[in-house]
């Protein structure tokens, strides 16, 4: 199945890309995804994530088709 | 309703507009509560010429408008109103306008500063400060709107 | 600054007049709070066509500038404007405009609820309400702002 | 010595007036005035009196040329 993956802000500019496809076979969270996206760098502590716009925590199980967002805290207002 | 806009707005106008366009509330209303956030030239103690205010399109209009559902449970309201800026924005420039209409004034208050505390911790919007020197750096998180209320002792605030 | 007006105003107009006015903390408040009173065509259950507002002329400025004075020294404040109507009004319109501009959104929120509620509770004002039969009758007091807000929980809105 | 005694809101209108001058000689309270100028009413139980435009309660004492002011709840906002 396919994964949509995208970054936001300070994360894409670290990340240095605003967004990847990942390609898995059977179930996978959400911190498999950043594992499988970027093999070389750990996920940083204060990141937040969602999968298809709504908030979910790193263990949530992301389905074929899903859009999965990773982003540092917000700052709007 | 939510706006998310690039262009800069006049939030005054949009209270006015919105209102005006509201005629089955006309005469119900007996509280509003506004509140605007402006782009102030400081911020850390250092000058900002500028700022660019990215947001993750969908997701933070589905998250506005949960914030929106959710005051409109807790509290007895008669509209809101929430405008966001997107993009370039420089000194003295409204950020966001959050606008509730109540018939009665706690509520209006209540729920304003639910809301502008929801979309402070929950809307994915990022600042990126421009400084003076042409650096550009990331706000990294914004503060507790509550600081300074006095959490364990709200006799200031009650009454 | 304090307004006692007997004639109609318009509460964003004055917030932009005011605002623009005082060019010294221009690109200095980040957060505006404004709350608007409007008289609504409703109370207590009954339809009203318009209403009286009585004032102590010299008292109920006096009061006002404490009031103001007080939140200066609670919150962290740039400015303050109070608008109340006196005189005949009629339904849908405004009768109290409470705006504070500061730094940051907790003192905006924070004065401009507690001004108002100080301005409910000390400044002299009374209201004669006219009913559609033409009787007339003064409202008995005003209720508490934070009827509805969870005083003893404070974690709805402490969050 | 001579004070000033007003009136206002619905007050006014069950007293009847909306001022009374009020001559009395030596200390006098804020209550004692009421009960000088309204020699055949009790002071209602939820009025605010206020002197030379300040809150005060009942007990508070009055000076020549003090102005003297008896109202209901006030209603505004």
């Amino acid at each position: 199945m396919s994964v949509k993956v995208r970054y936001f802000a300070s994360l894409k500019d670290s990340v240095g890309r605003s967004d990847d496809m990942v390609d898995v076979n059977g179930a996978v969270t959400v911190a498999e995804i950043w594992a499988m996206a970027n093999a070389n760098r750990l996920m940083p502590d204060n990141i937040l994530a969602a999968v298809n716009m709504e908030y979910v925590d790193i263990e949530h199980s992301v389905q074929n088709g899903d859009e999965v967002a990773f982003f540092p805290p917000v700052t709007g207002g | 309703m939510i706006k998310i806009s690039a262009d800069l707005f006049d939030p005054w106008h949009e209270v006015v507009a919105y209102q005006d366009s509201a005629k089955h509330w006309t005469g119900k209303f007996g509280a509003t509560n506004v509140f605007v956030g402006t782009m102030r030239d400081f911020n850390d103690g250092d000058a900002v010429t500028g700022m660019v205010l990215e947001h993750y399109p969908g997701m933070t209009e589905k998250q506005l408008e949960d914030i929106v559902k959710q005051a409109t449970r807790d509290w007895h309201l008669l509209d809101a109103l929430v405008v966001h800026r997107v993009g370039e924005i420089k000194p003295n420039e409204p950020i966001v306008l959050v606008a509730v209409w109540a018939s009665h004034r706690g509520d209006a208050f209540d729920a304003g500063r639910q809301i502008m505390e929801a979309l402070k911790n929950k809307a994915p919007f990022w600042k990126k400060e421009r400084l003076p020197n042409g650096d550009e750096r990331w706000v990294e998180h914004n503060t507790d709107g509550y600081l300074r209320s006095p959490k364990n002792d709200m006799s200031t605030i009650l009454g």
